[in-house]
């Protein structure tokens, strides 16, 4: 069992933070920013090439940090592989000691880097999960044929709370966790309102009894970063009340950190949110600061110990 | 039908190069209807052409992906040293499979199969996927409306009805939903919907039909 | 320069007072007749005393005979005004002065002349080509594979586009017996077509022979009617003619003559029905008994021949156009023209002319095609005509149209656009979009716009 | 140089005559001039077939919003453009000017044609 599975299983209330692997084979980027948060955070998401701009690859940075002795989750995108090399980089993972998967539809390739490629979309995220979910539980490929042995994997995905239609959403969670979603990360929550309205159906239909919600996070470093989030990031609703802290901030830095922890704080507060997953793109050293301000440091350590630091 | 666009004039150019006595044929089917390669838009090429010092002339025939109808034209075509073909992707190679001796060039990029909504506006409805689908999602086809093909819910970039990839198309799943909505279906798309079979699709290989009790 | 031209015919000067009323309205002027050399060019008024009987077209004739901009040229009706007493006629014509304004309203005509070229389908007889040639109007030769497309007066081969004036057809020509002859009949070989006859006339010994001669009234030319007249010459050599025909033709100069010589020298011509005329062999097989109706009294009459000569029935067949006339559906069948006013050796279809049967008349009939050539032909314009068979059923034009006039009629079977005439206003929208070519504003067609005015300024 | 202008006989035509009057159409050494019902009836065929026995095409009709078939002009004016753009793409070197005049307001039809007038 994945020690993520481990801690939310045991009613932790997790901090997941995201890494984003850089444009080149440098592996000192990914062992930097890993080192950053180490300690700081239970489980750290490795991008798919993220906006489909192209990275190092996902699988590739996931196994620096597992050794590193960090708990990676891999993200895998149905845009670039089809149903053969999902299957194939899956079984792969779990052979290298990678436990958690985020299954994820990804962004469109024409937003990306490089709009000239031929997208692949051969099955999505809800799809993807119940082929893993089928390959873990029952040994079967989709194609009806059996696996040589057992697989171990704990499977999320990902949701924007905030997308339209509203009022689907709930229900393609509940989608997701058919398929075999254990645990989701959601979107960036700035709108606490619109999230709480969310939280309040999901724990309507029990669901939050049935998979286990990370909140999403972004800490803003500037408004310009505000700006582009809003205008270029798809699914991303941020209020104005938001908006005008970040515009008059003295210290803009400074406003975004007290705005994620302040955020942390409501979303802990909130029922059905088991954690938090915090997407520092681009600023991973402030996770630290974060979590500490938010008081969930020290993480629960393994076997029961706490993580060390200083 | 089949929607095209017209090649931009200097890619035209830049293919007839030397050629001087060029017969742009136009196909009277979708193109026509699509604006794009019917006759009014073979004449607009020809003059265009005529005016660069070129002896082009223009014709059209019914359908220029059957060889009957292409047949038609063989005398306009061997009194051409170049073809430019303004039917779609089919045609012109319908024509030169037929006329193998004379060179044939596209004139048209073949874009997708869609319906016209207004005038001058066409919007892709089909990829021909080789398995309709559309009846489980209130008649509007996810596979070629939404940018991903998504068959289990819209991605998260769905915002106020549009589409994250160009946000001035509608997000198939926001259509979806309305319209199942409207149905009172709403809990079907509750239903998983299994990996879509793509070997039917273009993605099998090459397709081909045959009826074997129409074969004479 | 003068603002206004006064413009009379001949035949009726403009009267004292109707030139001090124009002097009144215009100040300075000019008067000129009809036919006047001189540049017309430049006014904003040219009101002609003409005929309230002038239509649309003869003024557009007028208008661009003078080279006159249609849009400034006004017709008075003196020549029927002229005549009413004076108080009258200076209430009409002030009237119609005091209205006199710059026209905003469109000419709905325009004048053309044909192209000078002929094309003949499906061949043409080389003495035909040589009058045409030298006549001056050129035969163009048609391509194996060619369609005709009406463009103004003109047509338009397709696909080079080229244009011709007029289209002349070259019909085969039908010949049947204009009497039913059964095979027994047949079988007496006693029967031949005048002109078998004519020829073994030197072989054949008549004396006290009996010739019966069946004329058809159809498809006969002059020629033949010679050689039936000639055949009064037998009567000298002491056989006996009987001429049974529905008419003798003798509208021919000098027919009357031969006619009257013919019956001097013995030959018989009885009018007789040939539908009631019964042929039947002798039992010899070597006559043919022959009985008839006199048409004028009824009588009956007997004849037995020993030779019964008959002059073919001719019936013209016009070639299919199906294929070259193609794009026009209605039109593809011409016919021979009835109508007493159109041309001779014309059609149904303007433009469209065949060739006569007679040599002889192949001068005549050059100078009818010149003639059609070399007239100048007005044409409506502005009105707007769907090709059936080429439109694609797209829709753009019924989208497109400013004034709803157009929608989708026609059957279940085969939806076709219909325009409203009352709706449309002839701004021609629908021609500039429409992707199939299928929609023809009439005068407007790429290939026949022609300048209202040129102005050059090396002059 | 041969000058080729249209007008729409509700507004350009009438425009032109007056043009010509005041002497602003003195540009070339020849100028035709066709009238048609209204510009929506041109297509770019139809410019380029014109222009291939004419150095200069001008185009007057009404003004977009007031021409009497609704979008007589608009289209028109959408279709000078793209006619335009193709000749420029095809490396043509002849133009097609279209001016926005009535028979009360011609000023449009002198300045269309300023620019002719300073390179020939």
């Amino acid at each position: 069992m994945s020690r993520l599975q481990e801690l939310l299983e045991k009613g932790e209330f997790v901090v997941t933070a995201e890494v984003g692997p850089p444009k080149g084979a440098d592996r000192e980027s990914v062992e930097k920013k890993c080192a950053q948060i180490a300690g700081f955070i239970d489980a750290v998401n490795v991008t798919d090439n993220q906006t489909a701009i192209v990275r190092l690859s996902s699988f590739a940075s996931c196994l620096i940090a597992h050794s590193m002795g960090l708990e990676p989750v891999m993200q895998m995108t149905c845009r670039d592989r089809n149903r053969i090399a999902l299957e194939s980089d899956f079984l792969g993972a779990c052979a290298l000691g990678i436990e958690n998967f985020l299954c994820l539809t990804g962004d469109h390739q024409s937003l990306g880097n490089h709009p000239q490629a031929k997208s692949v979309f051969d099955i999505d995220s809800v799809q993807l999960l119940s082929i893993f979910r089928t390959l873990r539980d029952e040994g079967v490929f989709p194609n009806g044929e059996k696996l040589k042995g057992r697989v171990v994997a704990f499977l999320g995905a990902g949701e924007n709370p905030f997308g339209d239609p509203v009022e689907f959403r709930v229900y393609r969670l509940m989608k997701k966790i058919k398929a075999g979603a254990q645990f989701i990360q959601t979107q960036a929550v700035f709108d606490l309102e619109a999230f709480a309205r969310f939280m309040e159906e999901v724990c309507r239909l029990h669901l939050h009894e049935k998979v286990a919600i990370l909140a999403g996070v972004i800490p803003l470093k500037s408004y310009q970063a505000l700006r582009y989030m809003k205008e270029e990031v798809p699914g991303m609703v941020i209020p104005r009340e938001v908006e005008e802290r970040m515009k008059d901030a003295q210290d803009p830095k400074e406003e975004g950190i007290r705005l994620c922890v302040e955020t942390i704080k409501a979303l802990r507060s909130m029922r059905g949110v088991r954690g938090v997953h915090i997407m520092a793109v681009a600023w991973e050293s402030v996770v630290p600061d974060i979590v500490r301000e938010a008081g969930l440091f020290p993480r629960p350590g393994k076997e029961g110990e706490r993580g060390e630091d200083s | 039908m089949i929607v095209g666009e017209r090649k931009p004039i200097q890619e035209i150019l830049a293919v007839l190069a030397s050629s001087r006595r060029v017969l742009v044929l136009g196909c009277g089917a979708c193109v026509t209807v699509c604006l794009s390669g019917g006759e009014r838009e073979a004449h607009e090429v020809a003059a265009l052409l005529n005016l660069r010092g070129y002896e082009a002339e223009y014709g059209v025939v019914e359908r220029q992906c059957e060889k009957e109808f292409v047949m038609h034209a063989r005398e306009a075509v061997t009194r051409a040293e170049t073809v430019l073909s303004l039917a779609c992707g089919v045609g012109v190679q319908t024509l030169a499979e037929l006329f193998p001796r004379v060179p044939v060039f596209p004139g048209l990029d073949t874009t997708f199969m869609g319906a016209p909504l207004e005038v001058g506006l066409w919007e892709e409805r089909c990829i021909g996927c080789g398995e309709c689908i559309v009846h489980r999602f209130g008649g509007v086809c996810p596979v070629a409306r939404c940018a991903k093909s998504l068959l289990n819910g819209p991605c998260g970039g769905s915002k106020n009805g549009r589409c994250e990839v160009r946000p001035e198309r509608d997000c198939a799943w926001q259509l979806i939903y309305d319209r199942m909505k409207f149905l009172g279906r709403l809990e079907e798309l509750l239903d998983i919907q299994p990996p879509k079979d793509w070997s039917p699709s273009r993605y099998g290989a090459q397709r081909k039909t045959i009826r074997e009790d129409v074969r004479v | 320069m003068e603002q206004a031209l006064l413009l009379y015919r001949e035949a009726f000067p403009p009267s004292s007072l109707a030139l001090e009323e124009f002097g009144k309205r215009f100040g300075r002027f000019a008067v000129r007749p009809i036919g006047a050399s001189g540049d017309l060019s430049g006014f904003s008024f040219v009101v002609v005393l003409g005929s309230a009987l002038w239509t649309e077209e003869d003024r557009a004739v007028l208008s661009a005979s003078l080279r006159i901009n249609p849009l400034s040229l006004f017709v008075f009706p003196y020549e029927e005004v002229t005549s009413l007493p004076p108080a009258v006629f200076h209430m009409l014509w002030q009237g119609f002065l005091a209205r006199l304004a710059p026209s905003s309203s469109a000419v709905r005509a325009r004048v053309l002349l044909p192209t000078k070229s002929v094309l003949f389908y499906p061949s043409a007889e080389p003495e035909l080509l040589d009058i045409f040639e030298s006549g001056g109007i050129p035969v163009v030769s048609p391509p194996s594979s060619f369609s005709l497309t009406r463009q103004g007066v003109d047509f338009a081969m397709m696909p080079e586009g080229k244009r011709i004036g007029a289209f002349v057809l070259s019909p085969s020509w039908k010949e049947t017996t204009p009497v039913a002859f059964d095979d027994e009949t047949l079988s007496t070989r006693r029967i031949l077509s005048l002109s078998d006859f004519w020829q073994s006339l030197p072989s054949l010994s008549l004396w006290g022979k009996n010739v019966v001669v069946l004329v058809s009234p159809w498809g006969f030319s002059s020629e033949e009617w010679e050689m039936v007249f000639a055949l009064s010459s037998l009567c000298q050599e002491g056989a006996s003619v009987v001429v049974l025909a529905e008419e003798v033709f003798v509208a021919e100069d000098g027919f009357e003559e031969q006619y009257r010589q013919a019956r001097e020298k013995g030959m018989l011509f009885e009018r007789v029905s040939l539908g009631e005329i019964v042929l039947r062999p002798t039992l010899d097989m070597r006559r043919i008994q022959v009985t008839a109706r006199a048409t004028k009294d009824g009588f009956p009459l007997s004849f037995s021949a020993d030779w019964c000569v008959y002059l073919p029935e001719r019936s013209m067949v016009l070639p299919s156009l199906e294929g070259i006339l193609a794009s026009d559906r209605v039109l593809f069948r011409p016919r021979v023209s009835e109508n007493p006013n159109s041309l001779p050796f014309s059609t149904t279809l303007p433009g469209v002319f065949f060739v006569p049967f007679e040599k002889k008349k192949f001068p005549a009939f050059f100078a009818v095609v010149r003639e059609y050539l070399e007239r100048p032909q007005a044409v409506e314009l502005q009105r707007l005509v769907i090709d059936e068979e080429k439109c694609a059923l797209c829709l753009t034009c019924l989208r497109s149209c400013p004034w709803e006039a157009l929608s989708i009629g026609g059957t279940l079977k085969r939806r076709r656009v219909e325009v409203e005439e009352e709706r449309c206003h002839h701004c021609g929208i629908c021609t500039g979009l429409c992707p199939a070519r299928a929609i023809t504003l009439l005068g407007y067609e790429t290939n026949e716009l022609r300048p209202v005015l040129v102005w050059s300024e090396s002059k | 140089m041969k000058i080729r202008a249209l007008g729409c006989e509700r507004s350009g035509f009438p425009a032109l005559l007056k043009a010509k009057k005041e002497g602003m159409l003195s540009v070339g050494d020849c100028l035709e001039v066709f009238s048609l019902p209204c510009l929506g009836v041109v297509s770019e065929a139809m410019l380029f077939e014109l222009l291939k026995e004419g150095d200069l095409l001008l185009v007057v009709g009404c003004p977009p919003g007031s021409c009497y078939n609704e979008w007589g002009s608009t289209l028109a004016e959408k279709k000078i453009r793209r006619a335009q753009n193709l000749l420029d793409e095809a490396g043509v070197k002849r133009k097609i000017l279209l001016a926005f005049a009535t028979e009360e307001k011609i000023g449009e039809v002198a300045k269309v044609l300023q620019d002719v007038r300073v390179s020939p």
